[in-house]
C-alpha cells in the first residue's frame, strides 16, 4: 500500500476523483469523508458520495458495468456482493487489513470484504414492554400471548429480513435439505405477526405507535434508534444466539481503484473504527484496540449458521415463504 | 296543445354593450298556431326562441306556457322541441340514435321508438342513412336529421330556428308540407323562424315582423304583405318602394296623394292614419303591382331601366322616374329590353298602401 | 418503426402517369412543404418523434423482454398462464387494484372538476389552487403520511376510537382498500385535470339539445356529456391505470405484495432477473392491450362538435341549493384533500419521537425546519429538481404535442404503433426505464449523437422526458379530439402555411388539454423518486432522493420539513399557472354557468 | 384571374358505401367567371368546393389552375378563399382578428389591414362588430364574418358554400351585389354553392346542376332555366310540370304533340332529340307560364283547383286537368278563388320545352 500512497502524493493535488455508492446512513457517510479528506487533503472535494439503498447499487453497478461510474460499492450484504463478485463488476485485491479479518467475513478471491457485523436480535416497545416480559429468545416469539404484536419488516424485499428467515430455516435443518420444519416455524411466527411494515422508517413507526410491540431487526439500528432519535426499542439477545450478518465493501471494477483502495484502507483504520463503533453502533468485522463500553458489555452470542446453505436455498426457501406461509398462519 | 305569451320580455347581454337584443316583447302565441318570426339578422329572432327554449333568462318579463309562469323553469321541463340554428347535433351517436333520444327519454318503447325514428327520417327523405355518422353527412342532411329529432317527439311547442335554410328549393317545400302537417296532426304550437319570405307567407297562421329586438308588426300573411305597417315592414317582407308622395286629402282609411306625372290617386290607409293635406305620405307599392307598358300609354309613369335581372320567374328592373328608383318585377318583358330603354309604368293602385315611418 | 413512407397511405391517382424527371424536384418541394394533406409529410413530421421513442423507450423494452426470455425461455412466462402460483395472483391483484383506482379515481375527479367548473361559489378558486396538491405529494413521505392519516395506528382511526371509546381503532384502511385510498387521492387529478379542459372546449350547444328534448341533468350527464368527454375520459383512464399497474409505494405500504411491482422489486432482490424481467413484459403487454382496448373504444365514435358556428356558454343556472351543496361538497373536499399536507406538516413539527401513541404529537418543535435551513447545500437538490423538470416538461410538450397531432390527425402507417410507443414508457415501473436509460447511455450511441450521458447531467431530464412524455401526449390527444378540424382548414386556406395553422390555431385550441399535461409533467417530474436514484449524480441529486435519504436514516421529522419545502413550491407554481393560464377563462365559465 | 378545370374527377369516401360522393365530373370554368353548382342536398356541391381547395384529394381525376396540375397542391399553396359551409371561424379570435388572419399571412402593413378589415366588415354590414367574439353573435352575423374573412383577401379563386344561408332576402341581395363586385372588380374566379335558385340566376355566369354527384347540365342561366336538358333540371330549377305527351310529328328542333284537351301544338326540342310519332315526349312547362282564364275561354285546358298557397309576388295552385296535376303560379288570381273550382289554364306555347327523362 505504500507504493499507492507514494503514486498518490506523486500525482500531487490532481487525484483523481472517487465517486462513492454507499447504502450507509448519510451522516455516517458525511463523517468517514471528512475525516478522510483530512486526512489526505489531495482528495478536498474529489470524494463525490451517492447514498442509495443497498439493492439499487447492485442495479446501477450493473447496468453501468460497460462504463462503470462508481469506485466504491460501500454497503451491501453478503448476498449481494457475492452476486456483484459473480457478475465481474469488483475488483479483486489484497488490502492490508485482509490478513486480520476472519475468512467467513470476507471473499476469498478479495473482491469483496466485510465490514461491521450485524448481528439480528429481538427488537422490542421498552414503553408498552418491561425487559422481563420480553421474550428471550427466537422460540419465545411464537408464544400466543404475542398474537398480533409482531411487526415483520417484509421478508422479500429486505436482506436483512432474508437472513433471518433464512437461518431460523436452516438452524432446523443445518444442510438445508429438509427445510419443513423451518416452514412451520415460520408459519407459527406468521399467525403472531400483526403487520408487515414496508420499509425500516415503517417499522420503527408501527412499533413506536404500538401498533405492535416485538420485531426481529438488526442491533445498531435498534441501538440508533433508541439512543439518537428517541425511540421507545429495547433488544433482546436471544439465548440461543444471533444470526450474524455481515455488510461488506467491494472496490468496483474498472473505476479509479487507487482512490477506492485507498478510501477502503482508510475505513479500517483502527481510531476510524473505534469512532464508529462508539458513536455509530458500529461493531467491525475486524478486531479493533479500543472496544467502547455498549460493545464491550455486548454479550455477543453468535448462532452458528452455515451461510453457503443459505446461499444456496435463501431464494427457494424464501420464496416458499412468500407464495405459502406469508399471511397464512 | 298550449298557448305561449311571451309578457314584455326584454333581454340584455352583459358584455354587448347597452342596447337590447330583444326589447319589450309582447306576443301571444294561440295553442296550435303557427307561429313565424321574421327579421333581418341579428334582430333577436334567436334569442326570442332561446328564451321560449329555457336557455336564457328574461332579463325582464315573463313566459308563460297557458296560465302557467315558465319564466324560470328548467328546459327539460318545458317540452319544447327545438331545431337550432347550428344544428347542435349529437356528435357520439348515430343519425338515429340522434333521433331517437328523446323518445328514450320519454321511455318510448323499443320497437315504437324504431319505427318512429324511421318514419321521421322518411319524412326529411333521410331513409336509409340511420346508421351513419354525424360527421360522414352533408350540411343539409346534418340540418335535416336536427329537424326529424325535433319533430319526432311531438313536443307540445316546436321552436325551429330556420330549420331549412341548408336545403334546396324542392326539398324545403316538401319539409314544409311534411312540418306542417305533423304540427297541425299533433296540434302543436310552433314558433318559427325563416329568412324566406315566401316559406313564412306559406306557412304561418301569423306573423311578427322584428327589427332590432322589437316586434314591428303581428299579423297574418296577407295582412302583412298587403298591409304592412311600417316603411321598414314593406320593405323587409318582399320588396316594395315606398314612395314619398304629398298629401292632398283624404278620409278617415285612405288619402289622396299626387304622382309625379301631375296626377292623383287615392291610396288605402290604415284607419286613424292621421295625414293631413300638405303633409307627406309614404306609399307602399310592390315591384310585381307595377305593369310594363309602353310609354305612351295614358296614366302610364314615364321611366328609363337602369337596371335589369332575370331571376327565373320573373325579370327584376329598376326604372327612374323623375330620379326615384322604381323597382319592379315582370314576368313578361318585351323581347329585347335593354337598361337604357324608355319604359311607361303603370301602377296597380288597389294595391298601394300607406305606411308609417 | 415502420415509418417508411408508403404509397398506399393515400389512394393513389389513377390514370396519372408517373411525374417525369423535369417536374420532379418542385413537386417533390411542394409535397414536403406541404403541410397535412401532402402525402410526405406525415412521415417527415413522425419519423424523428418515431426515432426518439425507438431509442429512449422501445427497444430497451425489447431488450427487457429478450432478458426475460434469454436464459430460460418461455418458462417464466408458463408460470403467468399456469398455475396458482404467485404470479398470477399478483397479475390479477394489480388488475383489480388498477380497474377499482379508475373507476374511483374518476368518480372523484369527474366530480370535483364539475363541482369547480360549474358552479360559482365561496372558494371555489382556493379549491382550484390546491386541487393538484394530492398529486404533488413528495414520494414516500407521501404515502407515509397516508398511513399516519388513515391506518390502523392512524390518527383518524385512533380518533375515532377516542372519541367513541371502542377498544380498537375504527374504520382503519388496510391492504387492498388502503392502497385504493392513497391511488384515489393521488392520481384523481389526472382525471380532473382532463374532464376540466375537455367541459371548456365542449360544444355547449349539444348540450342545451338534451335538456331542450326533455333530459333531466343526471340523464344528460349519462347520456352526453360523459360520452362527449370520452377521450378525456379514456386519456385519464390509461393514465391512471397505468399508474396503478405501477404504483409501488402504497402497495408496499400497505403490505400488498402480490402485485406486479413488488414482485418485480422481490424478484431483482432475489436476483432473479429473467424473472423480473418476465413481469415488467407481462405488464407492459397488459398495458398496451389496454391502451388498444381504450383505443377502440374511443375511435367507434366522433366527439367533435358538427354544430355551425359557435356556441357560447349561454345556459344560465340559478339553483341556490346547488350552489350551497356545491359549497358544501368542497369545504369537505378541501378538508379531506389537505389532510396528507396538514399530516406532513404536524411531523415536520413535531420533536422526533414524541409522537407515538398519541393521537397527534404532544411537543411541537421548528428544529427540523432549522436542520434544513442551516445547510448551505439544503436549497441545491429542489434547484435541481425545478431546472430538470422545467427542461423535461419543455421537451415533453414539444414532442408530446406533435405526436399527439401526428396520431389523432395525421393519416400514416403505425399510428398505433406510434400510441402506443409514446405509452409504453407509462406502463412500465420506473425502476426498468431508468435501467434501460442507463444501458443505452452508458456508452455512447447513436441516440445519444456519441455522447456518454450517464454521470452527466442530461440523463435526468431525459429519463424525466421519456416517463412524463405520456402526460402531455394524452391529455393534448384528448383536447385534440373536441377540435374541429376545419379550423385548420380555414386557417391553410388563408394561406397559413401547415406550421402558422397549427400555431395560431390548433395549437392555441389545444391549449388547455397541452396545458393540464405540462402541469402533471412538471409535478411528476419534482417528485421524481424511483428512476431518479439510479441515476442521480452528487451534483444533480433531486430533492425526492434528499427526502428519500432522511427517510432512510428516519430523521423523518426532516424529511417531513423538506416534503412541507416541495408541497409549497408546487402550490406556487400551480397558483402561478392557473392564474396565468384558466383562471380567469375557468372564472368566466363558471360565471356563466350560474346567474 | 385564373381559369379552374375539374378533369373527371371522383371522390368515393372509404365509409359511405360505394357510391361516389362526386362522381366523373368535368367542368371547366374560365378566368373571372363567376360559376355556381347547384342540385339537391347530398349531391355533392361541398366535396366538390373541398377538392377545389385542396381539403379532399379526388379518388381519381385532375384538378387544374391554368395549365397547373394543383390535384394535391396543398390548400395554403392554392390561393382559394374558401366560405364553409360551418363557417370555421376561429373561436379564439375576435371577429377583426378573424377577417385579419389571412391578411397578416400575406404580411399586408397594420395599418392597410386595419383599413382592410373595416372595409370588408363594412361589406357584410357588421361595422362595428370588430371588437365582439365569434360567441356573441347571432347566426347570420357568423356567417357573415366568414364571409368578410374569405372576401378581404382577394384571392384568385373564391370559394362560397352557401354563404349567404342564414341570412333574411334583403341583406342577401345586398350581400350578394357586393360579392359580385368585389368579384369583378378583382377578376376572381368565383365558385358558388346556393339553394336559392333566384340567387343562382341573378349571379351567375354559368351553372352546373348536379344531382348524385353527377353534373346533369351545364350553361348559362338562362339556358338552364328556359332550355333545362332533363326532366330533373326542369323540376330542380324552379318548378315545372313536365307533362308526358304523345308525339304526332316533328322536324329536326320541334316535336308535335298531342294535348290533353284532343288539340295538337309545336313544341321547341333540343337538336338531334330523335323522338318519332307514337312516342311520348316529355314537355316541360313552367307554372308562371300557365295563365288562367275563364273555362269558356276558347284553346284554354279546363281543370279544377286541388290546392291553394299564396306565397306573396305570385298564388300557387294545383289544378287537376284530367287526372294529371298541373302546378300554377299566377299573379293575379280572380277575387274569391277557392280550392274545388272550375278554371281554365292557357299554355304559353312558346315557352313549352322537351326534355330528356
Ligand atoms: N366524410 C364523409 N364520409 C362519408 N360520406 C360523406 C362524407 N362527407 C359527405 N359524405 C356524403 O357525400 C355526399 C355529398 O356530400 P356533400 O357534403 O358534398 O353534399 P352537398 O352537396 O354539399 O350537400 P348540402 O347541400 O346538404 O350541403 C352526401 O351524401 C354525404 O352524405
Ligand atoms: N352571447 C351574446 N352576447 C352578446 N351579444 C349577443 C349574444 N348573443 C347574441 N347577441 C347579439 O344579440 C343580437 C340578437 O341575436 P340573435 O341571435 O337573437 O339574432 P337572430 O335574430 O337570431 O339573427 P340571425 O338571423 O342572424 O340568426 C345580435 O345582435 C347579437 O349580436
Ligand atoms: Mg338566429
Ligand atoms: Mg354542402
Amino acid at each position: 500500500t505504500g507504493d499507492s500512497d507514494d503514486a498518490a502524493s506523486g500525482n500531487g493535488g490532481g487525484a483523481e476523483q472517487i465517486t462513492i455508492y454507499t447504502a450507509r446512513d448519510k451522516k455516517v457517510a458525511d463523517f468517514v469523508v471528512e475525516k478522510f479528506t483530512a486526512k489526505y487533503p489531495e482528495y478536498q472535494g474529489k470524494v463525490e458520495i451517492l447514498n442509495i439503498g443497498a439493492q439499487e447499487i447492485l442495479e446501477r453497478v450493473r447496468a453501468e458495468k460497460a462504463n462503470p461510474q462508481a469506485d466504491v460499492w460501500w454497503g451491501g450484504t453478503q448476498q449481494g456482493l457475492a452476486s456483484g463478485a459473480a457478475e465481474d463488476l469488483l475488483e479483486p485485491w489484497q488490502p492490508s487489513f485482509a490478513e486480520k479479518m476472519d475468512a467467513q467475513y470476507k471473499d476469498p478471491e478479495g473482491r469483496w470484504f466485510g465490514e461491521i457485523l450485524l448481528p439480528e436480535v429481538i427488537m422490542y416497545n421498552n414503553k408498552a414492554l418491561t425487559p422481563e416480559q420480553a421474550p428471550k429468545d427466537w422460540d419465545d416469539l411464537l408464544d400466543p400471548q404475542w398474537k398480533d404484536k409482531i411487526i415483520i419488516r417484509d421478508v422479500a424485499a429486505s436482506g436483512t429480513m432474508r437472513s433471518i428467515y433464512a437461518s431460523m430455516i436452516q438452524r432446523l435443518s443445518p444442510d438445508g435439505s429438509n427445510p419443513q420444519p423451518g416452514y412451520d416455524w415460520l408459519k407459527r411466527l406468521d399467525a403472531n405477526t400483526g403487520s408487515y411494515a414496508a420499509n425500516p422508517a415503517d417499522l420503527y413507526l408501527k412499533l413506536s405507535r404500538e401498533q405492535g410491540v416485538l420485531s426481529a431487526w438488526n442491533l445498531q439500528d435498534v441501538l440508533l434508534q433508541a439512543n439518537q432519535s428517541n425511540m421507545p426499542f429495547g433488544f433482546v439477545m436471544p439465548a440461543s444466539g444471533a444470526p450474524v450478518l455481515v455488510d461488506g465493501l467491494a472496490a468496483v471494477k474498472g473505476g479509479n481503484s487507487e482512490g477506492a483502495q485507498k478510501f477502503i484502507e482508510f475505513l479500517f483504520d483502527d481510531t476510524l473504527r473505534a469512532d464508529l463503533a462508539k458513536d455509530y453502533y458500529q461493531i467491525p468485522a475486524v478486531e479493533i484496540a479500543d472496544q467502547p463500553e455498549w460493545l464491550a458489555q455486548l454479550d455477543l452470542k453468535p448462532m452458528n449458521v452455515d451461510w453457503d446453505v443459505i446461499a444456496k436455498n435463501e431464494t427457494e426457501w424464501i420464496n416458499h415463504w412468500n407464495s405459502q406461509i406469508k399471511n397464512k398462519g | 296543445m298550449i298557448d305561449v305569451t311571451l309578457e314584455s320580455v326584454s333581454k340584455r347581454f352583459a358584455r354587448a354593450g347597452d342596447t337590447a337584443a330583444v326589447d319589450d316583447v309582447d306576443i301571444t302565441i294561440a295553442a296550435g298556431e303557427f307561429f313565424t318570426l321574421l327579421g333581418p339578422s341579428g334582430c333577436g329572432k334567436t334569442t326570442t326562441l332561446r328564451m321560449v327554449a329555457g336557455f336564457y333568462f328574461p332579463t325582464s318579463g315573463r313566459i308563460r306556457f297557458g296560465a302557467e309562469d315558465v319564466t324560470r323553469r328548467p328546459p327539460n321541463k318545458r317540452d319544447t322541441g327545438m331545431v337550432f340554428q347550428n344544428y347542435a347535433l349529437f356528435p357520439h351517436m348515430s343519425v338515429a340514435q340522434n333521433v331517437a333520444y328523446g323518445l328514450k327519454i320519454r321511455k318510448v318503447g323499443r320497437a315504437d321508438a324504431r319505427r318512429r325514428v324511421e318514419e321521421a327520417l322518411g319524412q326529411v327523405h333521410l331513409a336509409g342513412y340511420g346508421g351513419r355518422r354525424i360527421d360522414q353527412l352533408s350540411g343539409g342532411q346534418q340540418q335535416r336529421v336536427a329537424l326529424a329529432r325535433a319533430l319526432v317527439i311531438r313536443p307540445r311547442t316546436l321552436l325551429l330556428d330556420e330549420p331549412l335554410s341548408n336545403l334546396d328549393a324542392k326539398l324545403r317545400e316538401e319539409t314544409r308540407t311534411e312540418i306542417r302537417r305533423i304540427q297541425k296532426e299533433s296540434g302543436t304550437t310552433a314558433i318559427y323562424v325563416t329568412h324566406d319570405q315566401a316559406e313564412a307567407m306559406a306557412m304561418s297562421d301569423r306573423i311578427a315582423v322584428m327589427e332590432s329586438g322589437r316586434v314591428q308588426q303581428i299579423g297574418a300573411p296577407r295582412e302583412i304583405y298587403h298591409r304592412p305597417a311600417t316603411a321598414f315592414v314593406a320593405r323587409f317582407i318582399g320588396r316594395s318602394n315606398v314612395l314619398s308622395l304629398p298629401v292632398t286629402g283624404g278620409t278617415d282609411d285612405s288619402v289622396t296623394v299626387g304622382l309625379p306625372d301631375g296626377g292623383e290617386t287615392v291610396v288605402a290607409a290604415p284607419v286613424g292614419h292621421g295625414l293631413r293635406a300638405g303633409e307627406t305620405a309614404l306609399v307602399s307599392v310592390r315591384p310585381e303591382h307595377i305593369g310594363l307598358t309602353s310609354t305612351t300609354e295614358p296614366g302610364a309613369l314615364p321611366g328609363r331601366v337602369t337596371e335589369l335581372e332575370f331571376t327565373g320567374m320573373a325579370t327584376n328592373l329598376i326604372v327612374d322616374v323623375a330620379g326615384e328608383s322604381v323597382q319592379v318585377a315582370a314576368i313578361d318583358v318585351p323581347a329585347g329590353l335593354a337598361v337604357g330603354d324608355q319604359v311607361g309604368l303603370r301602377l296597380t293602385r288597389e294595391r298601394m298602401w300607406v305606411v308609417r315611418p | 418503426m415502420t415509418a417508411a413512407p408508403t404509397a398506399a397511405t393515400v389512394p393513389p391517382v389513377t390514370g396519372e402517369p408517373t411525374p417525369s424527371g423535369r417536374d420532379r424536384r418542385p413537386r417533390l418541394a411542394d409535397r414536403l412543404s406541404g403541410g397535412a394533406s401532402s402525402r410526405w409529410f406525415p412521415y417527415v413530421l413522425v419519423f424523428p418523434l418515431a426515432l426518439i421513442l425507438f431509442g429512449y423507450v422501445v427497444q430497451p423494452m425489447f431488450a427487457t423482454f429478450a432478458e426475460s426470455v434469454g436464459v430460460d425461455g418461455v418458462a417464466n412466462y408458463t408460470e403467468f398462464l399456469s398455475g396458482e402460483g404467485v404470479a398470477r395472483s399478483s397479475l390479477l391483484t394489480s388488475l383489480l387494484i388498477s380497474a377499482a383506482s379508475v373507476l374511483l379515481c374518476g368518480i372523484v375527479g369527474v366530480a370535483m372538476a364539475f363541482l369547480l367548473k360549474r358552479f360559482q361559489f365561496p372558494g371555489r378558486r382556493l379549491i382550484e389552487a390546491i386541487i393538484l396538491v394530492p398529486a404533488a405529494l413528495p414520494p414516500l413521505i407521501g404515502a407515509i403520511s397516508f398511513q399516519l392519516l388513515y391506518s390502523e395506528t392512524g390518527i383518524l382511526p385512533r380518533g375515532l376510537q377516542q372519541l367513541f371509546g371502542t377498544e380498537n381503532p375504527v374504520l382503519p384502511f388496510t391492504g387492498i382498500a388502503g392502497v385504493l385510498v392513497v391511488h384515489t387521492f393521488t392520481m384523481y387529478p389526472f382525471f380532473y385535470l382532463a374532464a376540466s379542459a375537455a367541459l371548456a372546449g365542449m360544444d355547449p350547444s349539444v348540450e342545451e339539445a338534451a335538456y331542450n328534448l326533455g333530459a333531466g341533468r343526471v340523464r344528460v350527464w349519462r347520456t352526453v356529456l360523459l360520452p362527449m368527454l370520452t377521450p378525456a375520459l379514456v386519456s385519464a383512464s390509461l393514465l391512471v391505470f397505468m399508474t396503478s399497474l405501477a404504483s409501488y409505494t402504497a402497495p408496499l405500504l400497505f403490505g400488498v405484495d402480490r402485485t406486479m411491482t413488488m414482485q418485480i422489486y422481490i424478484n431483482r432482490t432475489n436476483g432473479d432477473l429473467p424473472m423480473a424481467s418476465a413481469y415488467a413484459s407481462v405488464l407492459a403487454v397488459v398495458s398496451i392491450l389496454f391502451l388498444l382496448g381504450m383505443r377502440w373504444y374511443e375511435g367507434r365514435r366522433s366527439y367533435r362538435s358538427q354544430s355551425k358556428g359557435v356556441a357560447a356558454h349561454r345556459r344560465e343556472i340559478t339553483n341556490p341549493f346547488g350552489k350551497w351543496a356545491a359549497l358544501a361538497a368542497s369545504i369537505l373536499a378541501t378538508v379531506v384533500l389537505l389532510a396528507p399536507v396538514g399530516t406532513i406538516a404536524l411531523v415536520a413539527f413535531s420533536a422526533d419521537g414524541s409522537w407515538t401513541t398519541e393521537v397527534i404529537p404532544s411537543a411541537y418543535t421548528w428544529q427540523n425546519f432549522v436542520t434544513i435551513f442551516s445547510d448551505p447545500k439544503a436549497f441545491q437538490p429542489i434547484l435541481n429538481s425545478l431546472q430538470m423538470s422545467l427542461l423535461a416538461t419543455v421537451g415533453c410538450v414539444v414532442v408530446g404535442v406533435l405526436i399527439a397531432y401526428a396520431v389523432r390527425r395525421l393519416d400514416f402507417r403505425g399510428r398505433a404503433l406510434l400510441d402506443v410507443a409514446v405509452m409504453l414508457a407509462w406502463a412500465l415501473p420506473g425502476t426498468v426505464v431508468a435501467i434501460n436509460l442507463i444501458s443505452a447511455f452508458s456508452t455512447g450511441n447513436a441516440f445519444s449523437f456519441g455522447q456518454v450521458l450517464i454521470g452527466t447531467f442530461w440523463i435526468m431530464p431525459l429519463a424525466y422526458f421519456v416517463r412524463f412524455l405520456p402526460l402531455v401526449f394524452r391529455s393534448s390527444s384528448a383536447t385534440l379530439a373536441q377540435i374541429d378540424p376545419s379550423l385548420e382548414e380555414a386557417a391553410r386556406n388563408l394561406g397559413a402555411s401547415w406550421w402558422r395553422a397549427f400555431g395560431t390555431v390548433t395549437l392555441r385550441l389545444m391549449l388547455p388539454g397541452v396545458a393540464a399535461g405540462a402541469l402533471l409533467a412538471f409535478v411528476n417530474g419534482v417528485g421524481e423518486f424511483v428512476a431518479s436514484v439510479l441515476i442521480y449524480t452528487s451534483q444533480t441529486a433531486p430533492i425526492s432522493v434528499e427526502i428519500n435519504n432522511r427517510m432512510y436514516s428516519f430523521e423523518i421529522g426532516t424529511a417531513a420539513a423538506y416534503g412541507m419545502l416541495q408541497v409549497v413550491l408546487i402550490f406556487v407554481v400551480m397558483v402561478i399557472s392557473g392564474r396565468l393560464q384558466n383562471g380567469r377563462s375557468a372564472s368566466r365559465e363558471a360565471a356563466r354557468w350560474s346567474a
